[in-house]
């Protein structure tokens, strides 16, 4: 076992600990943002990295990421940026960076290019949102042979198909807290008692908890459920393309106050 | 790499977010359930009878006949259905399948607003909620057809985000979709989409080519040699191209929508300029730049006004089975304007996008040969928009 | 006095002018030569069912019925016409007569502009010039429909004297008619007019009736016991009435514009509050004041908005074969509005004042007993109007 | 043989004569205006007086007359108040005088009556132009009763219709001199030596050419055929609602002008 996921989830495993995942979106506020705050919210206690690849049409979006995904390609940034940028973060960290993307993005750069440059420039998985388990054909040859890990995702609606989704995951499952997109929620319908004890049944790999996770106090009320959670628009939102230090510190103390929660 | 169900060669496909994949998957069941169903067809049947005034007339235009010198002309008149377009065939069968499967709530999205009117309509009809989304830009190019939903009782939200015009509309949908899948059915406007939709609509549309095709045979006594549609999504070109399928001898034309010119970037002509990507749950034909974002799109005509086209058009271009034209605004305008002057009917800028390219095919085919024109819809809609582009011309 | 031709009771006559007496006297020798005559009966059969989309469809309104608890109520679809609304059917009868008739151009008032736009088209296709007189008020509130005029190859003329609004586009119809008779026909656009006006244009819109008694009894085995019809001058009410006229125990009811209300000076309730007259040609019942000088009328729909009624209606009135009931603006917005959400229907706003009608009438009927409603058109063209309408309540 | 209009033409006619007909619209610039226009118009040379009842919706005039008839309600003109106005004339002439009115202002005013006024205040004839030969009966009994002369148009159009009407005409036949309606035109298309023949083939009374007569040149080419002529719009035009005096100056001018034309 040589993935960076695997081998962090483990090792928190093994220290009884809970995962905190953050997103952002690559190239929003610049790649210098995206390398300076990723290696800030290391420093604040995040286990792994989420980047969003921005792509025109996120139908799985809300509009906080939607709006950072419109900026940064405005600003320009593309795949072939990203790659960069994650090739000069890997000089300066070891935490497992995640690529989250669109299937047209890798479909057009090239499957077989795509999952090389991957494991190049050091990324450990990839999340698909428009690629569900029935379609996971389109990638999965490329992806193992390169060894990144595809992220399944699972849902409240996703009932009968649980079984079939988490008994073929690795890393990670990715659970989607409420139904919708992304963006930040004042409360869940779900009951999650039910869906991870659902999850649960049929695989023993860690269960993320994402989609609308925005405070401390959300997830002390929660935590019980899972083994870590995903922050992404509440993180993209302190993102001020203006004041790079700024955003830093926003997003350092958020994280800290995260890394709070779910060790205290 | 094995290609999964919903295919038309390599196309097609289920390429949407788990949220909404059990959405997906129960769509499937009740459609795989009802589409052969004899009583679900006996009710469809007479909804399009008795509320879409099925069939819609085959028309030989004498005059255009004449007048271009070539093959005989007729067209196909969806433009007479209620609610005025080839839509409304669709929406029936789907909001038919949506009260069978218990849902509530419809959402849709619209360009033209042509899917959203038949979808408002239909859903007054059947008394189920409805919320349409529509691109900003289009609300305002087709503002008539907003005020129609909004009396027919449907709320229509227009879509600042993107390009806000129909494929965001399209974003918009899916968002709501997939926030709401239990109990909204998402009633999707053309051939396109994850499965089961590309074969279902084209399944709701394939009525136009079967009365089509009895009624050419029956008035010049064989088969036609050549059937023309404007390709948006490509629904009613596949309503009209499908029994004519396996008619070899058929000539079957797209007419895409080139705006100002396949060379400038303002053009929505996805089978000349596009190439193969994975987006709007199908693996089809995309206009798209070389990151695989998706193309800001452009055409005169709102329904035509989008960056895809169906899987099931992919594939009858890659196997060479049907050909696809691209037809600029001008001459769309130039048709819609021809259309109205030489044969009294008014057409979709849509559907003269399909009378155009009949006007090029028409002077070269023989007099004992034949065209059909699917006259998608008409151009009430549109008659502000042509009076504002030819001002404009005239004010030069 | 005796009566002179083209009489129903006291109403009717041929008051017009020298200049067009001959005009009229030509024109009724071709009337009588062929309204009987099977060769053109069967051309323009083949017209109204190729080219207008005949017959219409009779529909059952379930929603509507269930809803108002009485009466079943039926709908004739004359809006699923093409181009919109019943008045193609008198149209297509005329020109087919004008072009017999070798005349090379047409003319033609309009008021909501329906007529214009049937005439536009049915002259578009026969190849014949057209003109159309429409009041400059009209033209303001029913832009769409002139565009669409001028789109078909018309020339639309703005009336810029009187109340600038129908009976001044017949004026100036009149006018023309009267300088170019020998080359022109006039294409009347309701039962109104010189003999034989009324009767010919009766008779090209009795198919309304005719199908429409047919489809009842094939649907409810029986003849229906009401059916309603909004009166402008009257050609739909006519079409409607006429093949139930000999059915005594069908009730006739004629739905009037009553504008902001019969009992202020703003409406077009001629048989409410009109008086015996001769103008337009005909002897009927008139809105006018004590010295004869022709009363300016009101009503939100531009189609009803005319100060005499058809001479035939006059005697239906006087003898007591049909009654007569007001309909105010609102009520008729109001069952715009119910039609729309109620069924996915968006009637002409003229039409909807027949709909208000059966509002009324069903609750007070039994459900052994039925309604057929006559939906001479379409509500596309009102659609703006009626937004404005709503818009100004909402913000008071 | 009492009524006016034939007593003039039968003196016109012994004097080789040709006759002057004038019209102006009642009640436009008022009453008085009304009255001294025609006064004027006598003592220039005028013959008869055709004086239009103005009527909202008169389909068969010109926009000259259709704008003086529209002005003339707009100040209150009525049926009762010319009545009293042509009462008031009589006082002061004898000429002979004609209503040019729509039907439905008789019809309205109820025929026995209006027809019974007319003979008090000293009307001699009537112009319906809506009114053809074949709707006649609908006032020729009250006419009759009341020895008001009911005015028989013939037109270019009228054709094999000439016939009937001439040969039941009294007074004068009013020639309309080309199709259309009422007001000037610079040139007549008709063949009236065509038209006049035939006209004369049934009658012998006088024969009035009417509609667009509008300079006294026009009459000098044409008088030949006809014995008078009806000039109405031209005059009218000359009537300016602000200044009495001046229109009534170019109104005698214009009349003796046309008086001139016919004579020599
Ligand atoms: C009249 C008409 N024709 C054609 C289209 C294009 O859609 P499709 O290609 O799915 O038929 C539209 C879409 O709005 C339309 O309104
Ligand atoms: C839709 C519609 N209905 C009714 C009318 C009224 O005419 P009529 O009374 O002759 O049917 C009009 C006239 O424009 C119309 O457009």
């Amino acid at each position: 076992m040589n993935n960076r996921i695997e081998k962090c989830l483990d090792n928190l495993k093994s220290r009884n600990k809970k995962a905190l995942i953050t997103f952002i979106t690559a190239g929003y506020g610049g790649y210098e943002m995206t390398e300076k705050a990723i290696l800030e919210m290391e420093k604040s206690g995040a286990d792994i990295i989420e980047l969003g690849v921005p792509f025109s049409d996120p139908i799985a979006e809300g509009c906080v990421i939607q709006n950072s995904s419109m900026m940064s390609l405005q600003r320009g940034t593309t795949l072939t940026g990203i790659f960069q940028t994650v090739k000069q973060i890997r000089t300066k960290t070891d935490i497992p960076l995640i690529l989250m993307m669109y299937i047209n993005s890798i479909f057009r750069y090239g499957k077989e290019d795509f999952f090389i440059q991957c494991r190049k420039c050091g990324i450990d998985g990839i999340i698909v949102p428009d690629l569900p388990f029935e379609e996971r054909d389109e990638i999965s040859e490329q992806a193992e042979k390169n060894d990144i890990i595809s992220i399944s995702l699972v849902a409240p609606t996703s009932h009968e198909r649980i079984k079939k989704i988490v008994s073929e995951s690795r890393g990670f499952i990715y659970c989607v807290s409420s139904t919708g997109v992304t963006g930040t929620r004042n409360s869940f319908k779900t009951d999650f008692k039910d869906f991870f004890s659902e999850i649960n049944k049929y695989s023993q790999i860690p269960d993320m908890l994402g989609f609308g996770i925005s405070s401390p106090e959300q997830i002390k009320e929660i935590k019980k459920y899972f083994d870590g959670i995903i922050v992404g628009s509440a993180i993209v939102k302190l993102i001020n393309e203006k004041n790079i230090s700024g955003s830093l510190s926003d997003i350092n103390s958020f994280t800290s106050r995260l890394r709070y929660a779910l060790d205290n | 790499m094995k290609n999964t169900k919903g295919r038309f060669g390599e196309f097609g496909g289920q390429y949407v977010p788990e949220t909404v994949m059990h959405a997906v998957n129960e769509l499937e069941t009740a459609y795989k359930h009802y589409i052969n169903n004899e009583d679900f067809n006996n009710e469809l049947r007479t909804l399009l009878r008795q509320y879409a005034s099925r069939p819609s007339m085959l028309y030989y235009a004498d005059k255009m006949t004449k007048d271009l010198g070539g093959a005989k002309i007729y067209i196909k008149r969806e433009d007479l259905n209620h609610t005025g377009s080839h839509k409304i065939n669709n929406v029936l069968g789907q909001l038919l399948l949506a009260k069978k499967m218990g849902k509530k709530r419809i959402i849709a999205e619209t360009g033209a607003g042509q899917h959203g009117v038949a979808t408002a309509t239909v859903a007054a009809l059947m008394g189920l909620e409805c919320q349409v989304y529509m691109g900003r830009e289009d609300t305002e190019r087709q503002s008539l057809n907003v005020y129609r939903m909004e009396l027919l009782g449907a709320k229509v939200t227009p879509v600042d985000s993107g390009t806000k015009t129909l494929k965001d509309a399209i974003n918009e949908a899916m968002r709501d979709w997939s926030a709401n899948c239990e109990n909204t059915f998402y009633c999707i406007g053309s051939v396109m989409g994850p499965y089961p939709y590309p074969e279902m609509v084209r399944n709701f549309q394939k009525i136009i080519s079967e009365e089509a095709r009895q009624q050419i045979i029956e008035a010049e006594g064989k088969l036609p040699d050549c059937v023309i549609a404007c390709v948006g999504g490509g629904s009613n070109a596949m309503g009209m191209f499908y029994n004519f399928i396996k008619d070899k001898s058929v000539r079957l034309i797209g007419a895409e929508a080139a705006g100002k010119g396949i060379d400038t970037s303002f053009h929505a002509a996805t089978i000349s300029k596009g190439s193969t990507g994975i987006f709007h749950g199908m693996k089809s034909l995309f206009l798209q730049n070389d990151d695989g974002q998706i193309d800001p799109v452009y055409s005169i005509s709102a329904g035509l006004d989008y960056p895809g086209i169906g899987p099931e058009h992919a594939d009858l271009y890659k196997t060479g089975r049907a050909e696809y034209v691209d037809i600029t605004d001008e001459e769309a305008v130039q048709a819609f304007e021809y259309l109205s002057r030489t044969e009294g009917i008014i057409p979709a800028i849509e559907s003269a996008h399909a009378v155009a390219a009949a006007l090029k095919e028409a002077p070269k085919m023989k007099p004992t040969e034949t065209i059909i024109i699917c006259l998608s819809g008409r151009g009430d809609k549109d008659v502000y928009q042509i009076a504002r582009y030819r001002g404009v011309n005239l004010n030069e």
